[in-house]
């Protein structure tokens, strides 16, 4: 069959005359659709922040009031003093902010956006305008949730998990409208991420530049790929849980409602069986970047690329059949409770399989300690302490005990702050010279990356030790509790430690900032890196390519004998390589 | 994309579909058995529906195996789902 | 404050605590592994001009070593885990000689009905007492556990149990206490607004004086 | 107009076999999509399955309390209307634009059909006391609940789980139709699909007799089960 039809469009980079709205706001642009995820997904990572910092004050310093406080109204804390009714809010729109609007967005939005057609080397999306849709329909998401934080009773209540009853039912949680906005948002979070995995999918498997063949995907455009299977899959689930539990809120059906005969564990069923996916869906793409980070800081090879391509569908695989383990003490049958204990368990040996690879990459390497490379080893350092500590709670006796305890806290952060968000901080400066053609400031990235392990550390592992004292999650005021008061002193030291990380984040914030216009230009290619976004300018044009370039050989080849540079990008034509097959057709 | 295959008979799967859906009407409403066995026939006879319309109107039996993985694999997944759910209420 | 767990108070923490320590040393050997390396290579393979790295895309050996240790803990781990989890949770776990207390949860309080002196529920010599859960020392305990409205999480740490209440099941957890005390029982799943007041004594008695508690508290709620 | 908005209507792949799946982009996005469908039906179905396995005690009676005669009759009606879809799509292959024309009018009409006759059904359950919460107080079906002729304990959950399954596969009905009608008006009416080009067919054509199989399987369950 041939394409030349297909493959012969004329280019249109580089004469660029779409109006301002078209090109900025209504973009069908991949990269400015990432750009725009970045901005909009930043700032609500912002907001989880800000929600967490109430609630850290509440629990270093309960009944006190919170210094600027005053400015909230009286329906959420009078005279600073946080109520509880407001404490249940921040605790639910936190998790919801940071999981839905910061890290998944963050992640799947920006990056899946922007990475998959540069470095699978096509001009955009195979869908532009769907894309567009996908990015507004998260924007939409993201406001009325917001919103819902300003309505009158409040925002939703009962966690990011949603637990019915309590979500379904007004008359037990309190709240009213933010519950209900909480599910309309949800919903359109399901639609945005649906809509971005199926043009994800299609890009990837349909669009390779010649050349570039699945083996020689960078492990980043791997772990997206995946990560797309697993929303396209896991969000349609949610979205159905969520118009379901809508129902429940407004138009009186029973389905989680079991004084009508409804199911309260089937909400727990639905949830989670998008839940654990969607624990990988914000895992994975962050291992797959931080490979890519990995093996151009230490100028080697990834270290097994077979292995870690297999552990990442491994681990999509197992992702699916895991999600009982958050519900061991819900009253499921415990027979199927130890079938999940198994899977579980199972789960960590793809991660251990990652996690050597990485040590291997880096063993024998040529380190440069860029700030990328400097929170891609931090993401693995603590990767490592949130995968491990995981396995205790997989331990379904040891569940027992530790399940909705801080240790739980501490190990869903360690794999959320110590991994995604290390990834993210490593994800953003690196290809920030391509998305606005500067670089971010090294120096103040490494003070801000030297004080945020150092706190974020201070924060999170004593929680571990929190939660082995029996400390309840989600508790507005632990010193209620006898056997937790001799554990306030614990309670104000990670407090003063979250503030001081807040405090860093601001070190972040005002360097994205001052870089987007002071930065030091950066030229093509600042990481001497070998995957196909490096040979386009900075930043890079509207439709990327005048033509498609030729790929022909792996992402990875740093070092190598061949050349005498220690690396060799994947357009490079060495005179031993053999024009892919598929290539002539392409060229003409 | 020219059409490679043979074309399958439209309206004789109609035909199918149609008197399938007798089938299930008369079971469900004329045939005196137990409903169990009731239960399965009916589960039987949609499921044989859903793949004639998949198979030929959506063309599954003619596109390659690539494709129709993309089919198969919500399926099991949703299966898991549901015995998962289920077996809720039989321990 | 302890640095580690606190007080064994019943059977099986002992069994739980004796796992989580097992966890902790295997996944200890694993985290001193994973960060000393991390620090060696970082210090040992940092940027040193005119080098280049040692280009390599693999070995299938290491990584077959590194895929089939983590393996073969885990499985076995999940064994030895689900020997014990049987043994706690298992559908047939509950001592056929257990003492049934009834617990049913609401917003924001624990209602404990006890059996009252002839040692069976749902006889009319049943009393209520809230936010007070009295349970005789060295005796299997059964507690059927509902719930009036939301989730609640039935969780006394001493005994390493935690057994969620959902509205709508009737579920039945077993402990045997054994060091007598006073001790909390707190709620642990999010039940609302009041969900961290949702707290209740316990009190773990010798057999005689919670004999003599029951009588006493038996008159005062008919009175 | 930008590359990749031109080879959306292309009904080739935009590369080689070894480059991908040999199947245009579009054709290869509805699959994805509807893969991602068969998981939100899942959810809804498994939800129905579900509560319907644990329900307290016996299920209500689908024979009593819906009218199967119309709704058998709305089962023919769209399996007529995806046989009519594949005739367009077979008559556009065999470069026959006036006949895919007829054929497409009358899908548009048979799934138009389909969700009038759903409506109607609507309001007359409604009217007759079944609604989306179980049974209205004071109806015709509550005086049934109330003679014991229908279960009283699992009306609420007949009711949630029957309107949400039946109105969210009424709304994808609607979606098939406004999109068709919308492919007629700007695409078949003004002669854009030839022999070589007939992607928006196929693929509308693969979400229609999708929603079908998904009416195939809920008619099954909902009504005759």
């Amino acid at each position: 069959m041939t394409t030349v039809a297909a493959t012969a469009h004329p280019a249109p980079a580089h004469h660029d005359d779409r109006s301002f709205i078209r090109k900025y706001v209504f973009s069908t642009d991949h990269k400015i659709i990432g750009i725009q995820f970045l901005f909009v997904s930043l700032f609500f990572l912002l907001v989880g922040g800000l929600l967490a910092m109430q609630m850290r004050w509440q629990l270093g310093f309960p009944g006190k009031p919170m210094p600027g406080g005053g400015v909230l109204p009286e329906t959420m804390a009078p005279g600073g003093v946080i109520l509880p009714e407001y404490y249940i809010q921040l605790v639910t729109m936190h998790g919801t902010f940071m999981v839905f609007f910061a890290i998944m967005p963050l992640l799947v939005g920006v990056y899946a956006n922007f990475l998959i057609p540069l470095k699978i080397g096509t001009h955009d999306m195979a869908f532009p305008r769907i894309n567009m849709w996908s990015f507004w329909s998260f924007f939409a998401a993201g406001l009325v949730m917001l919103a819902s934080l300003f309505v009158p009773d409040g925002a939703a209540r009962a966690g990011w998990t949603m637990y019915a009853p309590l979500s379904a039912r007004h008359d037990l949680s309190g709240a009213s409208f933010g519950q209900e906005m909480w599910s309309v948002s949800i919903i359109l979070v399901g639609l945005s991420s649906i809509l971005g995995s199926l043009n994800y999918i299609t890009t990837i498997i349909n669009n390779r530049a010649p050349g570039m063949t699945w083996f020689r995907l960078p492990l980043s455009v791997w772990s997206l790929f995946i990560t797309a299977i697993l929303g396209l899959l896991a969000l349609p689930v949610l979205s159905g849980a969520a118009i379901m539990l809508l129902f429940d809120q407004i138009i009186g059906t029973h389905f989680f409602d079991p004084a009508a005969g409804g199911q309260a564990l089937l909400w727990q069923h639905l949830f989670w069986f998008f839940g654990h996916p969607e624990v990988y869906i914000l895992i994975l793409p962050a291992m797959g970047m931080v490979s890519d980070i990995i093996a151009n800081g230490s100028r080697k090879p990834i270290f097994g690329y077979h292995s870690m391509v297999f552990a990442i569908v491994a681990i999509a695989f197992l992702g699916w059949i895991v999600w009982g383990h958050h519900m061991f003490m819900s009253g499921m049958n415990p027979t199927l409770g130890s079938s999940f204990m198994v899977s579980t368990l199972v789960i960590a040996v793809p991660s251990a399989v990652k996690t050597f690879n990485w040590m291997g990459t880096m063993w024998r390497g040529n380190l440069r300690f860029t700030v990328p490379m400097l929170n891609a080893v931090a993401f693995v350092a603590m990767f490592v302490i949130g995968g491990l500590s995981g396995i205790f709670m997989a331990a379904t006796p040891v569940d027992m005990f530790i399940h909705d305890t801080y240790f739980i806290v501490a190990h869903l952060h360690y794999v959320l702050f110590g991994g995604s968000l290390f990834a993210l901080f490593a994800a953003i400066p690196y290809w920030y010279p391509k998305m606005f053609g500067r670089l971010m400031h090294e120096g103040w990235g490494k003070v801000h990356f030297w004080l945020t392990f150092i706190f974020y550390n201070l924060v999170f592992f004593p929680m571990h030790i929190l939660g082995m004292a029996g400390h309840m999650r989600r508790i507005y005021d632990p010193t209620q509790y006898a056997f937790l008061q001799p554990y306030q002193p614990m309670n104000e030291f990670i407090s003063i430690s979250a503030f001081l990380l807040f405090a860093t984040q601001i070190i972040f914030f005002v360097n994205f900032w001052w870089s987007l216009k002071r930065g030091k230009p950066s030229g093509l290619n600042p990481w001497q890196d070998n995957g196909l976004e490096w040979t386009l300018p900075s930043p890079a044009p509207h439709g990327n390519w005048e033509r498609v370039p030729t790929v022909y050989r792996g992402p990875y080849e740093f070092s190598s004998p061949q050349v005498p540079e220690d690396y060799l990008p994947q357009t490079r034509r060495l005179p031993s390589d053999r024009e892919p097959a598929a290539a002539s057709a392409a060229r003409h | 994309m020219e059409t490679a295959h043979k074309r399958p008979n439209y309206i004789l799967i109609w035909v199918y579909l149609a008197v399938l859906t007798a089938a299930e009407l008369a079971l469900a409403f004329k045939l005196p058995i137990s409903p169990n066995i009731k239960l399965l026939l009916l589960l039987f006879l949609a499921i044989w529906k859903a793949a004639l319309v998949g198979l030929f109107f959506m063309h599954l039996k003619f596109e390659r195996w690539n494709l129709r993985i993309m089919a198969i694999i919500p399926l099991p997944l949703a299966v898991i789902f549901i015995l998962a759910g289920m077996s809720e209420h039989i321990w | 404050m302890h640095w580690w767990l606190p007080l064994k108070g019943s059977t099986f923490a002992g069994e739980v605590d004796g796992l989580f320590l097992a966890i902790t040393i295997i996944t200890g050997i694993a985290f001193v592994l994973v960060e000393v390396g991390l620090i060696w290579f970082v210090v040992k393979y940092r940027q040193r001009p005119g080098r280049k790295a040692f280009y390599t895309h693999g070995s299938t050996r290491a990584e077959v070593i590194w895929t089939a240790i983590p393996a073969v803990t885990m499985v076995a781990l999940g064994l030895i885990s689900n020997h014990y989890w049987v043994r706690i949770k298992g559908r047939n776990s509950v001592p056929p000689n257990a003492y049934p207390i009834a617990i049913h949860a609401k917003q924001f309080e624990w209602q404990v009905t006890y059996p009252g002196p002839d040692g069976k529920l749902g006889t009319s010599d049943d009393f209520t007492v809230r936010n007070q859960l009295h349970v005789p020392v060295g005796r299997p305990i059964v507690v059927r556990l509902t719930s009036e409205d939301v989730i609640h999480s039935f969780f006394v740490p001493v005994f390493r149990v935690k057994q969620d209440a959902v509205p709508g099941m009737d579920i039945n957890a077993w402990f045997q206490a054994t060091v007598p005390g006073t001790y909390e029982l707190g709620c642990a799943e999010l039940c609302g607004l009041g969900h961290y007041r949702m707290r209740a004594q316990v009190f773990v008695q010798s057999q005689e004086d919670y004999d003599a508690w029951t009588k006493q508290a038996a008159q005062e709620a008919s009175s | 107009m930008t590359h990749a908005a031109a080879t959306v209507d292309q009904m080739r792949p935009p590369y080689p076999a070894e480059r991908g799946l040999d199947v245009y982009n579009t054709k290869l996005g509805m699959w994805v999509f509807l893969a991602s469908e068969v998981m939100f039906f899942a959810a809804l179905i498994g939800t129905y399955i579900i509560l319907r396995f644990g329900a307290p005690g016996e299920w209500a009676k689908p024979g009593i309390v819906l009218n199967i005669k119309i709704t058998a009759f709305n089962t023919f009606l769209l399996i007529c209307s995806s046989v009519s879809m594949v005739k367009a799509y077979a008559a556009i292959q065999d470069g026959d634009p006036k006949k895919m024309r007829f054929w497409l009018l009358l899908t548009i009409l048979g799934g138009a059909t389909f969700v009038g006759i759903q409506v109607y059904e609507y309001i007359h359950l409604i009217e007759h006391g079944f609604v989306p919460s179980g049974v209205r107080e004071g109806s015709e079906l509550a005086e049934l609940v109330a003679k014991g002729q229908l279960p009283a304990a699992t009306m609420g959950l007949y009711g949630s789980t029957f309107f949400t399954m039946t109105g969210f596969h009424g709304f994808h009905v609607t979606c098939g139709v406004i999109s068709m009608t919308y492919l007629y008006l700007t695409k078949a009416l003004p002669g854009k699909y030839t022999k070589q080009s007939y992607g928006g067919i196929e693929t509308v054509g693969l979400y229609w007799h999708f929603v079908d199989l998904v009416w195939i399987i809920l008619f099954t369950i909902v009504y005759l089960i």
